[in-house]
């Protein structure tokens, strides 16, 4: 999704549908829809047995709640015809106008709609994303409000920005799959959800320890899996480009896992599971924005830094002492960040000429670029995403009373229990 | 020598060990239990139907101790598992003939 | 696979294989195969803790035995030459002549062997679906020779009747991806299922309540994914049909788990993952026939319907007190018909130009086809089913004893426990 | 990557990359990374509960360890320029010279770092498999070691004499997707380390039972579903082979399945639900070198053979009473074995005109060569793994202490436990 | 005061719940146990290998009443708890020397 | 009669049931549980947190037996749980009023 501009000069008027890519983005269109379930999982497997359902739920039911909102404003707010580099306008309201044909800008060799259902499966694990902070407490109506406004009123702005034509990427801010829009935008909202709905009963004080450890390596998988499409998708076309991206991903993802065991065994003497499990996230959230535009080793050396980062960013919760339960803004806030700035270091028009240099090519400017849209994403999610939370706080209010989470989410949400034999 | 009984709340474990423990209790075992009582269940719905359970996850505390302690380790776990509400559970007391520390073949108070 | 003689007019004597298209067909054969294991979860986790290996091995050994009996016979009886409209010759039978060249009517741009083994998982989810009917009370040999009469003489005659050449397809019937053949034909036998082996010991007095609710809900998202390959798949080409059926086969999921979930709410005041994830399947096998004959916004409608409908389809099972244990009338049942109703009431030929119009689109009497396919698969479905399983039932037994009902299937087939410590 | 030296004569000088061949394994390697994940539940499912943890780990942070090797000297000594035909040289040392263009040999329609990275996956996987013999007992630290070290000196030069223009393959070895080096070289492994570890405490006097047989068969279905990327992706391209390997997959997989449960079905009266899966891989891994060769009648009596075969490997064990805890000999080595000669058998230059006739098709030859195969495959894996392992246990020490095997590796060596609530 | 602990078949629990509860007892509690006895356990196969599993999972439930009550409650949990098959399981009685309700402090027959 | 309470170690269940059974002993009840005394639990990490479990798993063997065997059980059990390790358990004896098997309505030394 990268540098839709130059695209766009080279490829107007083209679009001739290809196979083999429509091949692969409807591959890769499920593979990230998968991604929400494993997501659901990772997160479930961490928290206690009594919220795990309604855990699941929160990351579940954004698939329907979100694609709905996508398929009818969410895609025209976002890629629609751009109003001023801000927002996309309303004019593909409920995909009106968005066809089979191929768009002459976005992706131009497969079905307008299927770069459509492909971006929308991105808008769906954003929000999805954000849940992990606000885990064991949140009550489920508000918590549905809530995503629906951010949705809206954050990610389809920012995905506007960055991919739709919008200001950033005018500016030449390079994100290939998602380190403006989807890591950094649901670390920093992570952060107002921490900080508005207050520490869970017993933080700190309780042992509130993951439950089922294996369902958190089985989302790990999953999430891996999926990131496949996530990145190597996002090359739009089944070519060289996408079998970099594939590369990069991988890669970064693996030596996340194992800086982020090596620190934990010097620190604490003992490797960890779910140590590995949040390295190899962590890799893979950060090197998201860069995928596209950096070599094996650059990729690797981005997993390397990011296994690290994210240990720190983790370190500082528990210094900080918010309660971002499941790790969201240490994780995808901090990997954002690293990613997008390692973009305007790494990147390198030797594996896309579509892209551009970074500062260790020669082009000090792309840096400056980045920070640029790590700053304008930081400040106006936060700000927005704390005002939503304080209007629906009001309104609806947005945490469980105390006896419910005593009991737990799944019964007082949901009228379930997890596990019963 | 007696065996204090207790069912408590589960979240009111914690307290519960540290101020028996701070009473220089050395041991104690612990089973989760289901409890009936005053304190009804809660509804659950599966596929539309409604079920009744009837039952609380429960946490049972046993403790041996010798005679003397009883008042004091009774007090003690019936102020630190007290939320007032309903369903805090009950403490029971039973008579114990004997006990062994099965590592050393210790009898008696010494036992435990 | 719709619309067969349609697209053999066009297509006799193309057979050029397309690489795009068959690298999605390899994939989507993968994805459909990957539905079995899904639902095996998605029902296990319903069961009580006694019953789940039983349960999951109701659906695991199918991929085994059905594929078996697809390449032996089954294949040649739905796809090979037909007979009168009514069947298929064995000819094929054990794949003679089914080679690697494309086949010059089906699928006319992968190899034929391709499309038999896509056909496959097919065949093997369909009797796995009836599974949920006579969950935690069937007996583990009779229970494999009546799926196996089930798919040779239930199954591929329908599949032939629709997709193989056989008379509903003459008729002009319309059923993309198995709204005939898979969804109508399960809920019907499990109806006649659930009627002949009698109620589960303590059904309506007991809590027969599910087990592991994160297993179903991860059955369900794996069920979700790999319905991109069926529907889409079903397209049998990479191209703007099947990015087509991947938005509507999305779209009517989603719909699907919030209309389940806004009525929940409103019936018992709390909305339950179980029935998010009920929903998404319900709207996933409703919109199964229509997927590739309807756009987005359609596919929504359907989903919406499919939620309500499914939902009052269970009640129904309440109401009634037959023991469907895990729903399978409900919503394959229910979803079937309504699904192939929806084609036609709302197909397009804007969508697909091998389709038909709808009712909504001016052609009614593409409704009354469609009446006459769900009749038809009814009646030969019901009458059938009924007939083998008084057969087996006479001959094997059907039902476990009931000390080995209350052991559970687990150890009283199977020898096994599935959790220790 | 069957005869690549055929293939070569034929292909050189081509090197025009193909959008459907590379979506294809695009796909295909994010399927086979996924087969680790799903190898990891496989395997936890049937450890007990307090080395669940342990054992996963054992296979996920292969995913990261391996892939560092094989993009710094792996992928090289594998692949890269011949030397003797025993080995690659480094001058591929960190990908130098493994660019986003089709190699000229390899996989002439993709990304050559596509194929390199499709290479990875199977490299990954290799040691993970081996993790089955030394289940319960093995240090984490030396784990490691071990494995890279297994990884450089047995997986490296194998894959190089059978895939990468070494000797085996000059000789006219057929191994289409793992045989000698993948399934082979593991059972081998497999077995040097369960007599160098030794028994588990309480190996035939306690019960050491699977504590989540689930969790097993959903890493039974998640192999299956990889394994299609495996054998039908090494293909490496989109067309008619990889749907006749695909078919011979898949029916392997089903008659291993229905194989397995028959025999215990007779032995003990009851088909057991790990038999369906432990028969289903053991149909999989069998017809790995044979998947390009033959055709699916060939593939259903390979399966029927490996299912048989290996169950009769497992009953070996429990006459020798060596501890090889998951059963890598019986399984991978046996039916590494049994495959390699099916090769020599079964084999058809019908179906792959680049392989060769096996004996039923005329020429006996074929046989001898891959009996040549073998023999040096169980030699050198064997030899190796041997001398390996005992340096690392005289180095470091393999076996955890007793106390930390009784109390378990989540705890002893990860500091972590699996489930509370 | 007396304890009722009776060790029984788990798909009997809720009758003699049911059947306590019409009884008048307020409260009981239950814990899911192993029995070991008369009634073999299972063969479980695990790749090939036979085992013998000798416990069987059983329900044990224990109520604290007032001494008089101890005929009466012992009559109707055999009463429900019966199938007449080996495994139907035991009930024994134990002294309790006190008792107390957590929430309020009330103790003795007033605690239950 | 006597109830005869043991908290063992949980690998040690097989040795001492299998002793029990020699020593004639036809039934017995086991509950999984877990112990706080002087074998300290064990250090978790959770994401760099460090947590101090302090509950040991541990297995609950209740017999009841008549009087005279008491000597005999607590003998065998203690020498076949023990390993000389802390953390071995103890073994507790309490009096009981009444036993009775549900099946038959056996009761005394007859029931079990
Ligand atoms: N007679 C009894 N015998 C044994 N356990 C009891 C008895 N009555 C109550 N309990 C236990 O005590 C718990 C709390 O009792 P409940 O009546 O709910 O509340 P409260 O103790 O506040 O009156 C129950 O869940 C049950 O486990
Ligand atoms: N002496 C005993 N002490 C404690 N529990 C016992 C004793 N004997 C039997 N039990 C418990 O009673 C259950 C039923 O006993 P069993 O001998 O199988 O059948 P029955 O009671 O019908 O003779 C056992 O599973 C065990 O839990
Ligand atoms: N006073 C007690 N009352 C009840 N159970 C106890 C008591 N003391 C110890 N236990 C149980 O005995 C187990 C072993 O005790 P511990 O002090 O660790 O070792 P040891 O018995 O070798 O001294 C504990 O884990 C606990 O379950």
């Amino acid at each position: 999704m990268s540098c839709l501009h130059d695209v766009q000069i080279k490829k107007i008027g083209e679009g001739t549908m290809n196979t083999g890519d429509t091949a692969f983005i409807l591959v890769s269109a499920a593979l990230v829809m998968l991604m929400t379930p494993g997501l659901a999982l990772f997160y479930a497997g961490m928290v206690r047995s009594k919220n795990v359902l309604g855990t699941i739920m929160q990351s579940f039911i954004l698939i329907g709640f979100i694609s709905l909102e996508w398929i009818l404003w969410g895609y025209s707010m976002a890629f629609g015809p751009d109003k001023l580099g801000m927002i996309g306008g309303l004019e593909w309201f409920g995909l009106n106008g968005v066809g089979l044909e191929p768009h002459t800008v976005y992706a131009t060799t497969i079905p307008h709609q299927l770069f459509m259902i492909y971006q929308c499966m991105f808008a769906v694990i954003t929000p999805a994303l954000i849940t992990g902070a606000f885990a064991e407490r949140m009550r489920f109506g508000p918590f549905l409000v809530f995503s629906l406004l951010w949705a809206t009123f954050v990610y389809n702005p920012l995905a506007h920005w960055i991919w739709g034509g919008g200001w950033l990427s005018s500016l030449g801010a390079l994100d290939f799959a998602g380190g403006v829009a989807v890591h950094l935008s649901s670390g920093v909202a992570a952060l107002a959800c921490a900080l508005i709905l207050g520490k869970r009963r017993g933080y700190q004080t309780e042992e509130l320890k993951p439950h089922n450890l294996p369902m958190t390596l089985l989302g790990a998988g999953i999430l891996w899996f999926g990131w496949f499409g996530f990145n190597a998708g996002s090359a739009l076309a089944a070519g060289s480009l996408a079998g970099s991206a594939f590369v990069a991903t991988h890669m970064a993802g693996t030596t996340g896992a194992l800086a982020w065991i090596a620190i934990e065994w010097r620190m604490s003497g003992k490797a960890t599971t779910l140590g590995a499990a949040s390295g190899a996230i962590a890799g893979l959230a950060t090197v998201t924005p860069a995928a596209g535009f950096v070599g094996p080793i650059s990729a690797s050396i981005i997993g390397l830094i990011a296994g690290c980062a994210c240990y720190l960013g983790i370190m500082a919760k528990n210094k900080f002492r918010y309660d971002d339960s499941l790790d969201v803004v240490g994780i995808h806030g901090v990997g954002g960040v690293v990613g997008l700035l390692a973009v305007g270091v790494l990147a390198s028009k030797a594996i896309n000429s579509n892209g551009a240099n970074g500062l260790f090519f020669g082009n000090p400017g792309q840096l400056g670029i980045q920070c640029i849209a790590i700053a304008a994403t930081i400040v106006y999610t936060f700000v927005i995403t704390f005002v939503l939370l304080k209007i629906v706080n009001k309104l609806l209010g947005l945490r469980v009373p105390e006896h419910e989470e005593i009991s737990g989410l799944d019964l007082s949400q949901h009228d379930e229990t997890a596990y019963t034999s | 020598m007696k065996k204090i009984e207790a069912i408590i709340k589960p979240f009111k474990l914690d307290d519960v060990k540290e101020a028996l423990t701070s009473l220089g209790i050395k041991g104690m075992t612990v089973t989760e239990v289901k409890g009936f009582g005053r304190q009804r269940g809660h509804k659950e719905v599966y596929r539309g139907a409604e079920y009744q359970i009837d039952f609380v996850p429960k946490t049972k505390i046993e403790v041996v101790i010798d005679s003397e302690s009883v008042a004091d380790v009774v007090r003690v776990i019936s102020e630190h598992a007290r939320t007032g509400e309903i369903g805090d559970g009950k403490i029971f007391v039973f008579p114990v003939e004997e006990a062994l520390r099965i590592r050393t073949g210790e009898s008696g108070k010494d036992a435990f």
